[in-house]
């Protein structure tokens, strides 16, 4: 373990290539790399160890895998961080090497991933199902309360997509019973031509479909696409999570109605708080605040600390406000 | 040498529609061609004739430009070309019949037909006229195939006909011709010989090559005769008869050695076969072995002897009839070790090129090679390969060299060493010598004979009649896909065997 | 003649017919298919559905061709994602970095130009060095991808040039269906034409008959002249090229220019082309038969969910296609050899 | 006598070096991070399903076939592994890990079984085939775990963590596997006939070897192989998913081609999978550790790995052809002197 040395105030924060060195560094570890979500939480990366000067980087899997992942993962236990802020790909599949490098000494932060265990915190921007029932409320709000709509999920398999659409389907039940959700949930493998191709088929098999929400970051731009050019913008609901930057066209012309998310940079910005906190021997207090947007009182259920409700709703109206 | 014989029908140099000056090709360590020097006159049917694996198909392709030679030039219809590509043959209007057809198998008869590779690509296929062709060129043949057909649905003298109706339509002005008429009957032969006149009155050129010396002897105004990849005599016709021919070819007057040891047929034949069929490959085939004989089984290429053979390997099914092994119905008789079969084509079906010679010996006899522990043994492999090499003074200062660096000759002895290490009691031979010298020929006979008089039964399938003569005691003639004669090797002659595969079906 | 010949196929009724030629069992697979689903599900002979059918074919189908020529020279091509990919985002990347506004054409011609030296350089790698061509092409998948993210960018633009992102609506047919606006995109016809265009290359051409003499026998190509290195090379070159367009295409109808895109697609494609009919050692293929097993792959990948089956069985119903499109036709090619004696077994 | 069979030396020695190169070049550029015990060991286990998976690539290529459905049938095998795991309850022991393991190496071997069996009577294309069957492999996964990723209970973990003389469990796994296969086709019958069928399935039937049974063998084999793999796998993330692993398939090819193993059959030492795996490995380590920061840093290895693909077999295949030249040169030589000698 290499914990007793902490982080090395002295090391160079690194931008541009270069050996930045591993040992004592926090490393935030995303999903996979290369997608605009995960830029931005690069971003966030950066503007922390701007902001405090430590050791903090940003390094991910080329590839949308759960095995690649672990296999970074592995590279920098093996190089001897100091703490790592990881966003599974797949919760389960990382417990064991996470559990390998708690095991290791070092201090492991995760990010949506709330059931995990091998983690000495998880951090959320908010209560998953809270979330989902702002969202239904945006649904509905967009749908007048009433008519067919349909959900999408990037995988069947992703919990927190699940427990979104679930808490949405709960609530539309006890709010709103003169909506009903139709179909099965479609899957989207995060790939907005497959949400497109998704929605002609639900726009086939439902024509009377007023609302759809999406989870992954791309359902809604492909669902927006395909109602944009069915001419349906002003009859069918769209709501989902996405970033402002991808969708700013279609909440313009009013294929997409509402989007909501929350930062990934300062979910990463918060990550590296906590994990600092630790490395430094502290505790994180109910109510603490991390020092950036969305987490000034935090709020802890067990292993898990929740943000402020840290969610961002835009409409055409605030849709330049956002560059990512 | 012949390099500068004097010409004495065409002085005329600019005469000549082919000229090839001092041309040596060596394929690995060994000389296909050395030093060859050739001529064609123009309107002149020029035949090539040679054994087996002389250089004949070498100096083809050299002249076509499939082959570069590694010293010598070509000069074609009076233009010296250096670094000839097929490309430039074409343009000088050389047409090739090939020995191995070098037909298109997924394309119609009319595309084969048709096809012309010299052209500019962005080109227009013309279609209906080379289909107007294909249909004339097929007539004038006396076929009646569709240009529609798939090639590869043909038989294999139909594609014979096909590749001589490709070289012949083109408007080629010189025509080289390799052994177009193996698969061909003897209606089919007339009929063609009668077009390459016909062609050559007006003009062509042709070079011919054929084994049948009496077609040579027909048709051609000059004969060329090569030996191990050398001129031999070159000169015209009228200075040839057949037996003359034969001596040169040979390198010696031909000992016609027959076996005369042969075993007695016995009660119980070791293989026997029974109304054999295979589709329209063959049909009603009673075949015996008997052990300590050869038998003998001739026929056009094509004509289903091989397949025959294979059968009774156990290497194609059949449609019907029975296979017996020692009385056992073959599949039952486990026949893997005590059945080889000798492929004729030992470049892709017999031999491992770029395997050692050990590894290629010992491929059918690990039990032989087996060390301790039941595992494969280095050492044992080396064993057993220079025993072979031995046996059959196969010429290689070491068995680890690769096949492919060995001459003829001696990879078709790599190649009967693999077969006879298992010690098989049947051995099934399809053309042994193909591509041997008259020295290895020889060599080869014997040990076919002497393999016999151990007790192996053998089939020795054979496009050459001198061959059947010399190792076989019994013969039988297969004709599309039907033995309609059987005859003790002692009671006919050479002349008799190719009369009685050119008959066809019409006999 | 005289010497034994074989019956012919086409005596043996419908069903050897049905087997002799790909493109017929394979129409005939779709109808079945097609009447089926419209059984299980009357949408889907709307108008939306077929429309909407027809443009998802439109990327895999040109990569489809390109595999197909290349596969018809009796090589192979796994790059043709990557260089869709790369063309697509390389051109996309320029256009912005100019900012440029123009006409969509200049986007094709610098996708195509892209994507066809990308297949010049698998052309190259493969008849010079005398490589095999599905190491090199996966080198080269790996390599472009790699390259591509690792130093031109990862972001994913959504603004894309205004002419692009309007290619997306480009519909050749529009029609109302229940109120919603449905449109034939023009992409699909492009694909027609193009498709129309090559097999008339292939058939009417010299250029055509080499593609095919190359994989049917290269030996004999040679030997009658043809220029067998740069032929392969134009198949890889073409491709690239036509990879390029799939590419632009895909990054215009999505209205997205994502580096991270198209992952995987290289064996969508070879599935397709296989079951197709097209034979991966050369010479046996077409144009058609390409199309028809893009078209069935497409509508078992999309229509899975319109007749009720769950998503989730799709990939077994596309390889059951693939095994059962590949294997009835081997079946029958074996039972011809065997009656032809041709085959060698132990 | 086997040198034919066995590839060019020269392929060796430039992987060798290249091994060799870049564990000093690393170890120079992080000497306190990369040659480290602990490093080694993380290096190990990662390559280990890898490096597996590489064996079944490796064995199909000198039958000169492809298995293209082995990361399919791996996810199969993890998934029959967690299932029946959970079929069996968090109490089942020893028991419970025995029925889990077993039926996912008898799913491998149905499914290389089946693999085999079309390839052989079809006669179709391998790449075909297994692209279809690979198709199937998944669509029956995705349908039966609905696409979900499904849990072990913990009692294959052993797997990941033990290790054995400081090596990890699994690397072990893959070394005696690997010295199986090597053995198992240099040493035995079995393994000529696969070289003998690569090196040309005609020769080889013409002169009767069991052709079928090789290639349902090899196949079968190679399922195996893959399910092992899939285990090692789900041992290390207790989980198991249809989509895992999706980048392994091309990396397995990739470590396979390096390693000298000619994809159209009959030539390559299987164990040079070791060094190919190594390259790999160490290539992506040291790029992590190096260049972490670097937001490319993902990517280029991908990059590396194609332009090193490319030129380590240009540059053999350069190489080689000059030696075999030179070879037959001497071979004559030889026989020319020998010739002397007996005409003297
Ligand atoms: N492609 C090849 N690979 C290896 N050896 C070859 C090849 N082509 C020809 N040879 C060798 O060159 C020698 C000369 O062959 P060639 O084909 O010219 O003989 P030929 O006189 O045409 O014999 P045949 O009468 O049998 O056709 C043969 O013995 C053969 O071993
Ligand atoms: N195209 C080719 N490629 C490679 N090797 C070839 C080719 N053609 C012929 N060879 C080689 O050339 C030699 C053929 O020689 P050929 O049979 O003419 O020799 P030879 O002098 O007649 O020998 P032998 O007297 O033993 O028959 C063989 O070693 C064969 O492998
Ligand atoms: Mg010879
Ligand atoms: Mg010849």
């Amino acid at each position: 373990g290499t914990t007793e040395e902490g982080a090395d105030p002295a090391a160079p924060i690194d931008g541009e290539g270069g050996g930045g060195d591993a040992s004592g560094a926090v490393v935030t570890v995303p999903k996979l790399t290369g997608i605009p979500w995960f830029n931005r939480m690069e971003e966030g990366v950066k503007l922390y160890a701007e902001d405090t000067d430590e050791n903090a980087y940003y390094q991910g899997s080329a590839e949308a895998d759960a095995a690649a992942q672990v296999r970074v993962i592995e590279d920098l236990i093996a190089s001897g961080v100091a703490a790592l802020c990881v966003t599974p790909f797949q919760p389960d599949a990382v417990e064991q090497v996470l559990k390998k490098a708690m095991d290791s000494d070092i201090i492991v932060i995760t990010h949506e991933a709330p059931t995990i265990e091998n983690a000495d915190y998880d951090i959320e921007a908010f209560k998953n199902d809270e979330y989902g029932i702002n969202l239904m409320d945006e649904l509905a709000k967009a749908m007048g309360e009433e008519g067919e709509y349909a959900q999408m999920v990037g995988s069947l398999s992703s919990s927190t997509h699940m427990e979104w659409v679930d808490a949405a389907k709960k609530h539309q039940e006890e709010n709103y019973p003169n909506m009903t959700l139709v179909g099965d949930r479609v899957e989207t493998s995060d790939d907005a031509q497959k949400a497109y191709e998704g929605m002609q088929e639900l726009l086939s098999a439902h024509p009377n479909l007023k609302g759809v929400q999406g989870s992954a970051s791309t359902d809604v731009v492909g669902v927006g696409q395909a109602v944009e050019e069915a001419g349906l913008q002003d009859s069918i609901a769209v709501v989902g999570t996405a970033t402002p930057k991808d969708t700013v066209d279609l909440l313009e012309s009013g294929a997409i109605d509402v989007i909501q998310f929350w930062d990934p940079g300062f979910a990463a910005y918060a990550q590296n708080v906590i994990a600092k906190m630790l490395l430094d021997g502290g505790t994180v207090e109910e109510g603490a605040d991390l020092g950036v947007e969305g987490y000034s009182a935090i709020s802890i259920e067990d292993k898990v600390i929740y943000g402020d409700k840290a969610w961002i709703n835009v409409t055409v109206e605030n849709s330049g406000d956002y560059d990512y | 040498m012949t390099t500068d014989r004097p010409d004495a029908v065409a002085p005329d140099r600019a005469d000549f529609a082919v000229r090839v000056d001092g041309v040596t090709k060596t394929f690995g360590t060994v000389h296909a061609l050395d030093d060859v020097s050739f001529q064609v006159r123009r309107g002149t049917i020029h035949a090539l004739v040679g054994e087996n694996g002389s250089g004949k198909s070498t100096l083809t392709k050299v002249i076509a430009g499939a082959h570069a030679p590694d010293s010598g030039t070509v000069t074609l219809d009076g233009e010296l070309l250096e670094d000839l590509t097929p490309r430039d043959a074409l343009r000088k209007g050389v047409r090739v019949i090939y020995q191995d057809f070098a037909l298109f198998p997924n394309m119609t008869v009319a595309d084969n037909i048709g096809f012309d590779g010299g052209v500019n690509p962005a080109g227009l296929v013309p279609r209906g006229k080379n289909i107007a062709r294909t249909r004339s060129a097929l007539e004038t043949l006396g076929l009646t195939i569709s240009p529609s057909t798939v090639l590869g649905s043909l038989s294999t003298a139909e594609r014979q006909l096909v590749a001589i109706a490709r070289a012949v339509s083109a408007d080629g002005r010189i025509i080289l011709m390799d052994e177009p008429t193996a698969a061909l009957t003897q209606k089919e032969i007339d009929a063609f010989l009668g077009t390459v006149r016909h062609l050559a009155s007006q003009g062509l050129s042709f070079v011919f090559i054929s084994h049948k010396l009496r077609e040579v002897v027909e048709v051609a105004d000059d004969v060329t005769i090569i030996r191990d990849g050398k001129v031999v005599e070159s000169g015209p016709a009228a200075n040839f008869d057949q037996e003359r021919i034969s001596n040169l070819m040979t390198g010696s007057a031909v000992s016609n050695v027959r076996r005369e040891s042969a075993w007695e047929v016995t009660e119980k034949p070791l293989l026997s076969a029974r109304q054999m069929r295979l589709g329209s490959v063959f049909a009603d085939v009673d075949l015996e072995l008997h052990a300590g004989r050869v038998h003998g089984l001739s026929g056009l290429v094509g004509c289903g002897k091989i397949e025959i053979g294979l059968a009774l390997a156990g290497l194609i099914p059949i449609d019907q009839g029975r296979i017996e092994l020692d009385g056992a119905p073959l599949r039952e008789a486990r026949s893997e070790r005590t059945i080889q079969y000798v492929p004729d084509d030992r470049l892709t079906e017999g031999l491992m090129l770029n395997w050692s010679i050990a590894d290629n010996i010992a491929m059918n006899s690990l039990d032989q090679t087996t060390g301790r522990g039941g595992l494969q043994s280095v050492p044992k492999l080396g064993e057993l390969g220079t025993r072979w090499k031995e046996r059959l003074r196969i010429k290689t200062p070491t068995v680890a060299a690769p096949v492919s660096a060995l001459s003829g000759g001696n990879q078709q002895r790599v190649l009967l060493s693999r077969m006879l290490a298992p010690q098989p009691r049947v051995l099934i031979l399809n053309n042994p010598t193909v591509g041997v010298d008259v020295g290895s020929r020889a060599e080869i006979h014997d040990l076919v004979r002497s393999v016999a008089d151990d007790g192996t039964a053998v089939l020795l399938i054979s496009d050459e009649p001198a061959e059947l003569m010399s190792i076989c005691d019994d013969i039988a003639f297969v004709v599309d896909g039907r033995i309609t004669a059987r005859h003790a090797a002692d009671e006919i002659d050479e002349e008799r065997i190719i009369d009685i595969n050119g008959q066809g079906k019409a006999a | 003649m005289t010497a034994p010949t074989t019956t012919a196929p086409a005596g043996r009724g419908f069903i050897e017919l049905l087997l002799a030629r790909r493109e017929l069992l394979l129409i005939s697979v779709i109808i079945a298919t097609v009447i089926i689903f419209s059984i299980a599900n009357p949408s889907f002979l709307s108008f939306a559905h077929l429309f909407g059918l027809g443009r998802s074919t439109v990327y895999v189908g040109l990569m489809a061709l390109g595999v197909m020529l290349v596969l018809l020279t009796g090589g192979i091509d796994i790059s043709v994602s990557a260089i869709a990919v790369s063309s697509m985002y390389l051109t996309t990347v320029t256009l912005m970095a100019f900012d440029y506004q123009g006409t969509f054409l200049l986007a094709v011609a610098l996708a195509v130009l892209i994507g066809g030296t990308l297949g010049l350089v698998n052309g190259v790698l493969v008849t010079w060095l005398k490589l095999p061509s599905l190491i090199v092409t996966i080198g080269t998948l790996t390599l472009y991808r790699g390259a591509l993210l690792a130093f031109v960018g990862t972001d994913r633009f959504r603004s894309l040039p205004a002419q692009m992102a309007e290619f997306s609506g480009f519909a050749v047919i529009r029609t109302s269906d229940n109120g919603r606006m449905v449109a034939l995109h023009g992409a699909v016809l492009i694909l027609i034409v193009l498709a129309a265009v090559l097999a008339l290359a292939l058939s009417r051409t010299w250029w055509g008959r080499y593609i095919y003499a190359i994989g049917d026998n290269q030996e004999a190509a040679e030997r009658m002249g043809v220029p067998v290195r740069s032929i392969r090379v134009t198949a890889f070159v073409l491709s690239g090229a036509l990879a390029g367009l799939a590419g632009l295409f895909y990054a215009a109808m999505s209205r997205t220019a994502d580096p991270a895109s198209l992952n995987g697609v290289e064996m969508t494609v070879l599935a397709a082309v296989v079951l197709g009919g097209v034979s991966v050692t050369g010479g046996r293929g077409s144009v058609l038969g390409t199309l028809l097993g893009v078209l069935l792959i497409t509508i078992v990948g999309s229509s899975l969910v319109l007749v009720g089956i769950p998503t989730a069985w799709q990939q077994l119903f596309i390889g059951l296609f693939v095994l059962f499109g590949v294997g009835v036709p081997a079946l029958r090619e074996r039972r011809n050899e065997r009656r032809r004696g041709m085959v060698v077994s132990e | 006598m086997i040198e034919a069979r066995l590839g060019p030396r020269a392929h060796i020695v430039l992987l060798g070096a290249l091994v060799v190169v870049l564990a000093g070049t690393l170890s120079a550029l992080a000497p306190s991070t990369f040659p480290t015990m602990r490093n080694m060991q993380s290096m190990m286990g990662q390559i280990a399903p890898l490096a597996i998976l590489a064996i079944c690539i490796g064995i199909t290529f000198l039958i000169g076939g492809i298995d293209l459905s082995i990361v399919a049938v791996a996810n199969c095998a993890a998934i029959t592994a967690a299932l029946v795991g959970e079929a069996m309850g968090p109490d089942a022991g020893a028991l419970g890990i025995m029925a889990a393991a077993g039926s996912a190496l008898v799913i491998g071997l149905l499914a290389g079984l089946t693999n085999g069996f079309l390839i052989a009577t079809l006669r179709v294309h391998p790449i075909p085939i297994t692209l279809g069957t690979m198709s199937v492999f998944i669509g029956i996964s995705t349908g039966i775990t609905n696409g979900a990723t499904v849990f072990g209970n913990g009692y294959m973990s052993g797997l990941s963590t033990a290790t054995v003389v400081l090596m990890p469990m699994t690397f072990v796994v893959f070394l005696v596997l690997l010295a199986l296969c090597t053995g198992i086709t240099l040493k035995t019958r079995t393994g000529f006939h696969m070289y003998a069928l690569g090196e040309s399935d005609k020769v080889a039937r013409y002169s009767r070897l069991p052709v079928t049974r090789t290639i349902v063998m090899t196949y079968a084999a190679s399922g195996v192989l893959a399910a092992i793999a899939g285990l090692i796998m789900f041992s290390s993330t207790n989980a198991a998913n249809v989509s895992f692993a999706s980048s392994y398939l091309m990396q397995a090819i990739l470590i396979a081609v390096v390693a000298g193993i000619d994809p159209y059959g009959g030539t390559g030492r299987l164990w040079a999978i070791l060094l190919g795996a190594a390259a790999m490995q160490m290539l992506q380590t040291g790029i992590n550790m190096s260049l972490g920061s670097w937001s490319g840093s993902a990517f280029a290895s991908n990059f590396i790995w194609g332009v090193l693909l490319i030129a380590v077999l240009g540059l053999s295949k350069w190489l080689s052809t000059r030696k075999h030249r030179t070879r037959e040169a001497e071979v004559e030589e030889k026989l020319e002197e020998a010739e002397a000698v007996g005409s003297a």
